[in-house]
């Protein structure tokens, strides 16, 4: 049996007392106890920010790469081993900024993994710079005078592409969050878990802002409906909803006929392609071929 | 000893291609060997390209600028590539009235006999054939086989165009020196870019991401098309998240390679970088083309090495090598996944334009290699595993994730033994510049010497890298045969440079595809040798014998 | 002479850039040259941090790393840091009972007086005063200006605390030796990264675009902060679209500059050749930090030299220019905003996070430059405008679009003169190439001689570029006045490299932050110079005078 | 008085005859000979592909630059010279896949230029690969079993992100392809116009099959619709429309603010900043300041 302390990592944390990131990280150790993964069934894989010091803090395999790109580098290690749960644990900056261009596309590709971003608003392990989620006119370090530009749309993005699963999630809300981690984890797709996880010392507003705002997602919300999902999505107003917007309907995985090919098994372990194979084609070129 | 040299010239959409093709498999079938090579624009339609097709009685795999046997599909490509014909040469024309000049209309015999000036190639692949004096029956089978697949109606017509542009060519003057006869040779005709592919498999490559990208494109074609390769084939939305890609596969275990251009390749030196920080094995093919920037996207050049050499910031070990052709780039592939493997490093291979299209000609091809080793480890023999260990030689057992219970942890940023964050300024920072200092050392020793070709007795000597090999060692051989004290040095594992010593009293001259003399610089900072002389191409075309031989004479 | 290093250790978050500042501010207002520099790790709260304060009465803007007073703000910070005390050094802390420990227990002080522990900083600041004698008015002076903005309240509570803890410290050995006295001067105290921005608007920059990376975020932050520069900022959604933009701008006629460090740089790359290639103007700021990938994301490092000079695919003149200090970095700046408009090429200014975190003290900082010339053309001088037009010189005469009615055509294809994709390899590439040569000989020619330090009688040089000067200097003075024969060469104009002659009777010692080599690996291949030693450090953490002694005592 | 011949260009065009790319240079010559722009008022930006060639095609000044760097290239040219009408013109390759993040930024920062894709479905210069609009399922000359990745939804998102101006044209419809190349220059804010531009070499279905599709928007549609529009763009069905999908609500400029503070000027024709604002940052510490 898994337990908790199975995923207790023996590395010093580095996030401030009090940071929100703590709420997802224990939310994530839950939802993979509860799941029953043993910490070398998993990947967990990141960038660079705050965010993405998340795997170092967990005990299991973990593949902390550059800035922005922990989605390809996590589509790689999919496709290489696809006995790994594959988990990106990223920052908004990381993932809708940097990695802006990777996420758009895997959302085209449908890789079977889960992203969870924690979204601050705010690039905080550069000590403060507007992100793509800063909400246009806040000030920071870097924008004295107030962000300017539109605030990133990524969930409602995600929806039109008929993303597998895609859900927000609030770092104060743990059980919740730890839930939401476990479908996200379980479904079949690309799994997209948004958490608003308030910066306590480069973020614009409080984490009591946001937790006066959040509220859960109706009980007969469809999240099958992409018109509402991206109306809901959309909204601008003093709620913010969080649980699963959206469900996409099924569609092939990235990379599923190569798996089913290779036998879903890890790359690593398949036999080297015969030499006659190869050989045949370096042969002289022969008339009577 | 027949040595020929065809150029086939006209526009894109004309059809070279087929034309080329045709001729040189129906030669092949001759038992001649065929050295290929081709230039063109980066156009879809229209604009000068040409096919060159060298036929010879032994293996000469290497390209020449003039023709013996021109064929012109249109007055444009006539302009441009008339000054290359040979004074004993013929031309293949629509028209023309002198004695070096073979006229066939081509269009018109393709209109009246197929109903269209789309058959106007196969006219003149016929016509080619009987100047040649090829049996029709082995084009007929040639042809036969190519348009198997798209339908006995389009064999046919194919064969009418091509049987016409045969007969069409009555008794002409000169041919006589073109005839081939039957000989009993079978060569294998394969180009360095389809080789590469076969090499990485046979490596066991399982994993290949690229952004399409001129002259690299065929590479990730080639793994996509032949499936029984048993390769994972991705193209990816850019170059970064190729390599970023690439890495993850290698970190969980599959042997990755990515394959692309310099300026696709300059988007992915932060990635280099990860390998070498997390010590992921990964193999990069630039296939180089003239810069700088979009620069002339199909010409080829030798531009990169010294940005190869140094791409990624920070300092890690890295190796360069750059194949010299077909048969080395199969030694090269092998190889390069093995010091990735070995060493836990990126090697990068550097083909270009040049050594990407053209195909040589081998009476054996060579595709036993060295044993291939995993370096893989044991998870079982392992208790407390740390991705990082210290170790003597720097290389720390590899576990990919998921193998065992052991887990992997690989960190871009300083990292302990454990793969985690350090801050450690005072001893683990050192001991990890320390490791991949002595992997530089380690794989610094496995680099393998330059090659000497007839070194013993030279006085000068031609010092060159990568893809100028065939015409290096042909300007040598023929410099000799006029009594030139000759010789040459080539380098096809360029990074790290191995320990080698120049002998003190020779002339050394440099032939590099580029502006700069790139090798020269690195020669001259590691082992202080100094140049006397320079051959430098980078007008985007090969470098040839003639060539270097006209620099030669023309500096010294 | 008063030499005094005080060093104030803690975490992140406990406030030791206050008590620094704070301290620095004062210690100014005695009259004393300052220099400080900072080191701390990539986290926002916690871990080990410190801040180095160098006080003296002339002009000695090097860091050292040993302690004349030395303030811990907890029990890690003391165990961490206190190797760095001198024999005769005085430790304040919380705690402490020996004779070289001044004890003042700053948190129960400011929970006392301020009913909250964040004032513990402040009392800490009030007690260090109090050890080196400074009268609290100066304090007093420092804060209220600090703390203005934020409300008398805050101003009274920082008052209070830093009260109590000048209060706290009574008699205390060792000390006096400690004391300050007013003096009669004033310093200009600047980093080389506030100095930067402000050289950049004086040279007539216009726009940068940066994506955040220490140690490179400081300068386009600067630029924000000060709206008076006239200067367009905008935080770019990746090193990729920074460059893009900024070379776009340039294009357009704006002065432009980017900001990153190293592995934002890896991702510029390409862009760097597209600035090559168009022609376009561009000064780029590389802040190294040690590598590869993500490194150690907050210490100092030399480590991308090579990576900088030979970045970009294909070949391309640029300049890599790597400023000493503060005032170098001034002269610099102008130089390379000078040099990327005359030559029309990219220019990279190379500092590092020493250089971008450490202040400065000068008495007279030198602000007026060359002449500035917009090496922009009179489009009613030109009749018919080619962007490309070959000259002599290599550069073609510069308008941007929209200037005039001629049109301003950029390619980043191999291009004619008008500025169009060409394909004629005959003699428009080769043009075209050699246009490039030729500007990089120009360019060479105007490249700056390396600094001379003491070099006529030496018989031992060290040779280090960029940052490293001060310690230099330092390290070479001292030699020298223990009788050994030492003198330096320091390049901070790195490339193309000058014309430049070393005397064969001396010995060369490199001194370089990094592990390989760098500088030295360069002018081996350029001068075929020999190095008898070398210096390097690539822990983080800068060169000081005593780490080159104590290398060069330990090897030779 | 502007007429087409001073649009004219010398340059060889390198497209293959026949191109529908031909049918979008003279449609866009028309559309700045009607809005009365000089050649030297207007620049066109490109990155790399057969429709990034255009530029040279068209008497203007240009800007050629790096494969999917149009975006980028031309927002540095709008601010440094606010006058220029700074036209993007890019393959869907380039804009979508390459470029595919500074597509998204752009979306945020609203630049008031015009983006031309030229969609052909297909990375025509490089002889065939899939794009990212190449429709799931389509053989390439490289996906040789059919592309597996969803289409890029890009009009989608644009309007999601209430983009100034969202179009479709059709480069076999010139008149109306025309008529939008002019609403879009004249456009406050960031315009986008997607044009079908089926390639006649490697482009999957006929120039025909888009023809029989295509169909003018109804005459009562209304572009200021968001949820309509987000359906229009997203309507799977035999039907294309093209014309005006979506404008978005005003907001503010890109940099707006600073070139309002420099007078809309030309950044190069601004005088120095003056020596004594740099020297007094530079002035040594004072007692008494
Ligand atoms: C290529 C590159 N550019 C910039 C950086 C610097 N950098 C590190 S983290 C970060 C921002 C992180 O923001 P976010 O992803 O939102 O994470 P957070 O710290 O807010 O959790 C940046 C810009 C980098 N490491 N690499
Ligand atoms: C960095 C980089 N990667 C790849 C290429 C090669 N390349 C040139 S054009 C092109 C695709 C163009 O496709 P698209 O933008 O759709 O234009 P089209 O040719 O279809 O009009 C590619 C991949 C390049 N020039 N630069
Ligand atoms: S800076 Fe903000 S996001 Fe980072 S650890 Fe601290 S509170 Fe959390
Ligand atoms: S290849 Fe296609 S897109 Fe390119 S010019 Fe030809 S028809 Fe047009
Ligand atoms: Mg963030
Ligand atoms: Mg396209």
């Amino acid at each position: 049996m898994i337990e908790f302390n199975d995923y207790k990592s023996e590395i010093e944390n580095q996030w401030c007392p009090g940071c929100p990131n703590f709420g997802i990280l224990t939310a994530l150790k839950r939802a993979l106890v509860s799941l029953g993964k043993e910490p070398h069934q998993v990947c967990l894989v990141s960038g660079i920010g705050q965010a993405a010091k998340l795997p170092h803090y967990l005990r299991c395999n973990l593949f902390n790469g550059l800035h922005g790109r922990a989605i390809p580098a996590a589509i790689g290690i999919h496709v290489a081993n696809p006995t790994l749960t594959t988990i990106v644990t990223t920052g908004e900056g990381d993932c809708y900024g940097e990695g802006g261009n990777h996420f758009l596309h895997a959302l085209r590709r449908n890789p079977d993994i889960t992203v969870i971003v924690h979204n601050n608003e705010i690039y905080a392990l550069t000590k403060g710079q507007g992100s793509p989620t800063t909400p246009r006119g806040e000030k920071t370090r870097l924008q004295f005078t107030g962000v300017e530009a539109a605030q990133a749309q990524m969930l409602s993005t995600a929806i039109i592409y008929e993303c597998a699963f895609v859900a927000r999630g609030f770092a104060g809300n743990m059980n919740h969050l730890s839930e939401l981690f476990v479908s996200a984890i379980a479904h079949r797709g690309l799994s997209l878990v948004e958490v608003i996880q308030p910066c306590i010392i480069y973020g614009t507003r409080l984490v009591s802002w946001y937790r006066e705002r959040v509220e859960l997602l109706p009980a007969d919300y469809d999240r099958r409906d992409r018109t509402a999902a991206l109306e809901t999505a959309l909204a601008q107003g003093n709620r913010i909803p969080i649980g699963v917007l959206y469900e996409g309907p099924p569609r092939p995985l990235f990379a599923e006929r190569y798996r089913k090919r290779m036998g879903e098994q890890p790359l690593a372990e398949l036999p080297l392609i015969r030499q006659k194979t190869i050989a045949a084609r370096l042969a002289p070129w022969n008339r009577n071929q | 000893m027949l040595d020929l040299n065809i150029v086939i010239a006209g526009a894109a959409g004309e059809g070279i291609q087929t034309i080329g093709d045709v001729l040189t498999r129906s030669i092949l079938e001759l038992g001649y060997s065929v050295f290929t090579w081709t230039e063109y624009e980066s156009r879809i339609r229209g604009g000068k390209s040409s096919y060159r097709i060298r036929v010879s009685e032994k293996m000469s795999n290497a390209p020449r600028h003039d023709a013996d046997l021109l064929l012109v599909l249109n007055e444009q490509a006539r302009e441009h590539y008339a000054g290359l014909l040979n004074k004993t040469g013929v031309t293949l024309a629509e028209t023309g009235e002198d004695l070096q000049t073979v006229a066939v209309p081509f269009r018109s015999i393709a209109v009246e006999q197929c109903k269209s000036k789309l058959y106007a190639n196969l006219v003149a692949a016929g016509a080619l054939c009987m100047i040649l004096q090829i049996e029709f029956s082995v084009l007929k089978q040639v042809l036969t086989r190519r348009f198997a697949a798209k339908g006995e109606e389009v064999v046919r017509l194919n064969l009418v165009a091509a049987r016409a542009g045969y007969a069409a060519v009555q008794s002409v003057p000169h041919t006589q020196q073109l005839a081939l006869e039957t000989r009993d040779r079978a060569y294998s005709f394969l180009s360095a870019h389809a080789v590469i592919p076969l090499a990485a498999a046979y490596a066991g490559c399982r994993f290949i991401t690229a952004y399409p990208m001129s002259p690299a494109t065929g590479i990730i074609t080639a793994f996509a098309r032949d499936e029984e390769l048993g390769v994972f084939v991705e193209q990816a939305e850019d170059e970064i998240a190729a390599i970023n890609m690439a890495i993850g596969a290698s970190y969980a275990g599959a042997r990755a390679m990515i394959a692309t251009s310099g300026g696709g390749f300059a988007l992915m030196v932060e990635g280099v970088s990860l390998a070498g920080m997390t010590e992921t094995p990964l193999v990069i093919l630039i296939g180089q083309r003239p810069g700088p920037a979009t620069g002339l996207p199909t010409r080829t050049a030798q531009e990169d090495l010294l940005f190869a050499i140094h791409a990624g910031h920070g300092e890690f070990p890295k190796a360069v090598l750059a194949p010299s052709d077909p048969q080395d780039a199969f030694a090269k592939t092998v190889r390069a996944f093995q010091l990735a493997a070995k060493y836990q490093i990126p090697v990068i291979l550097l083909t270009d334009q040049y050594l990407a299209d053209s195909y040589f000609s081998y009476d054996k091809f060579e595709s036993e290699n060295q044993p291939l080793t995993a370096h893989i480890a044991d998870p079982q023999a392992i208790s407390d595993y740390k991705r990082y260990r210290l170790t003597a030689d720097g290389v720390s057992p590899r576990l990919y994730p998921g193998q065992s219970k052991h887990l992997v942890c690989a960190d871009s940023d300083e990292h302990d033994e454990g793969g985690h964050i350090t801050e450690d300024l005072a001893h683990m920072r050192p001991a990890m510049v320390q490791k991949r200092l002595t992997k530089r050392k380690q794989l610094q020793q496995a680099i393998a010497l330059p090659a000497e070709i007839h070194l013993l007795d030279a006085e000068t000597v031609l010092i060159g890298w990568g893809s100028t090999r065939g015409a290096i060692e042909e300007a040598v051989s023929q410099l000799r045969a006029k009594g030139t004290a000759m010789g040459a040095i080539h380098f096809t594992e360029i990074w790290p440079l191995p320990d080698y010593v120049f002998a003190g009293d020779k002339q050394y001259i440099s032939v590099e595809g580029n502006a700069t003399g790139q090798l020269s610089y690195l020669l001259a900072a590691e082992y202080g040798i100094h140049f006397s002389g320079t051959v430098r191409r980078s007008d985007g075309l090969p470098i040839t014998a003639d060539y270097i031989k006209k620099e030669i004479d023309d500096r010294v």
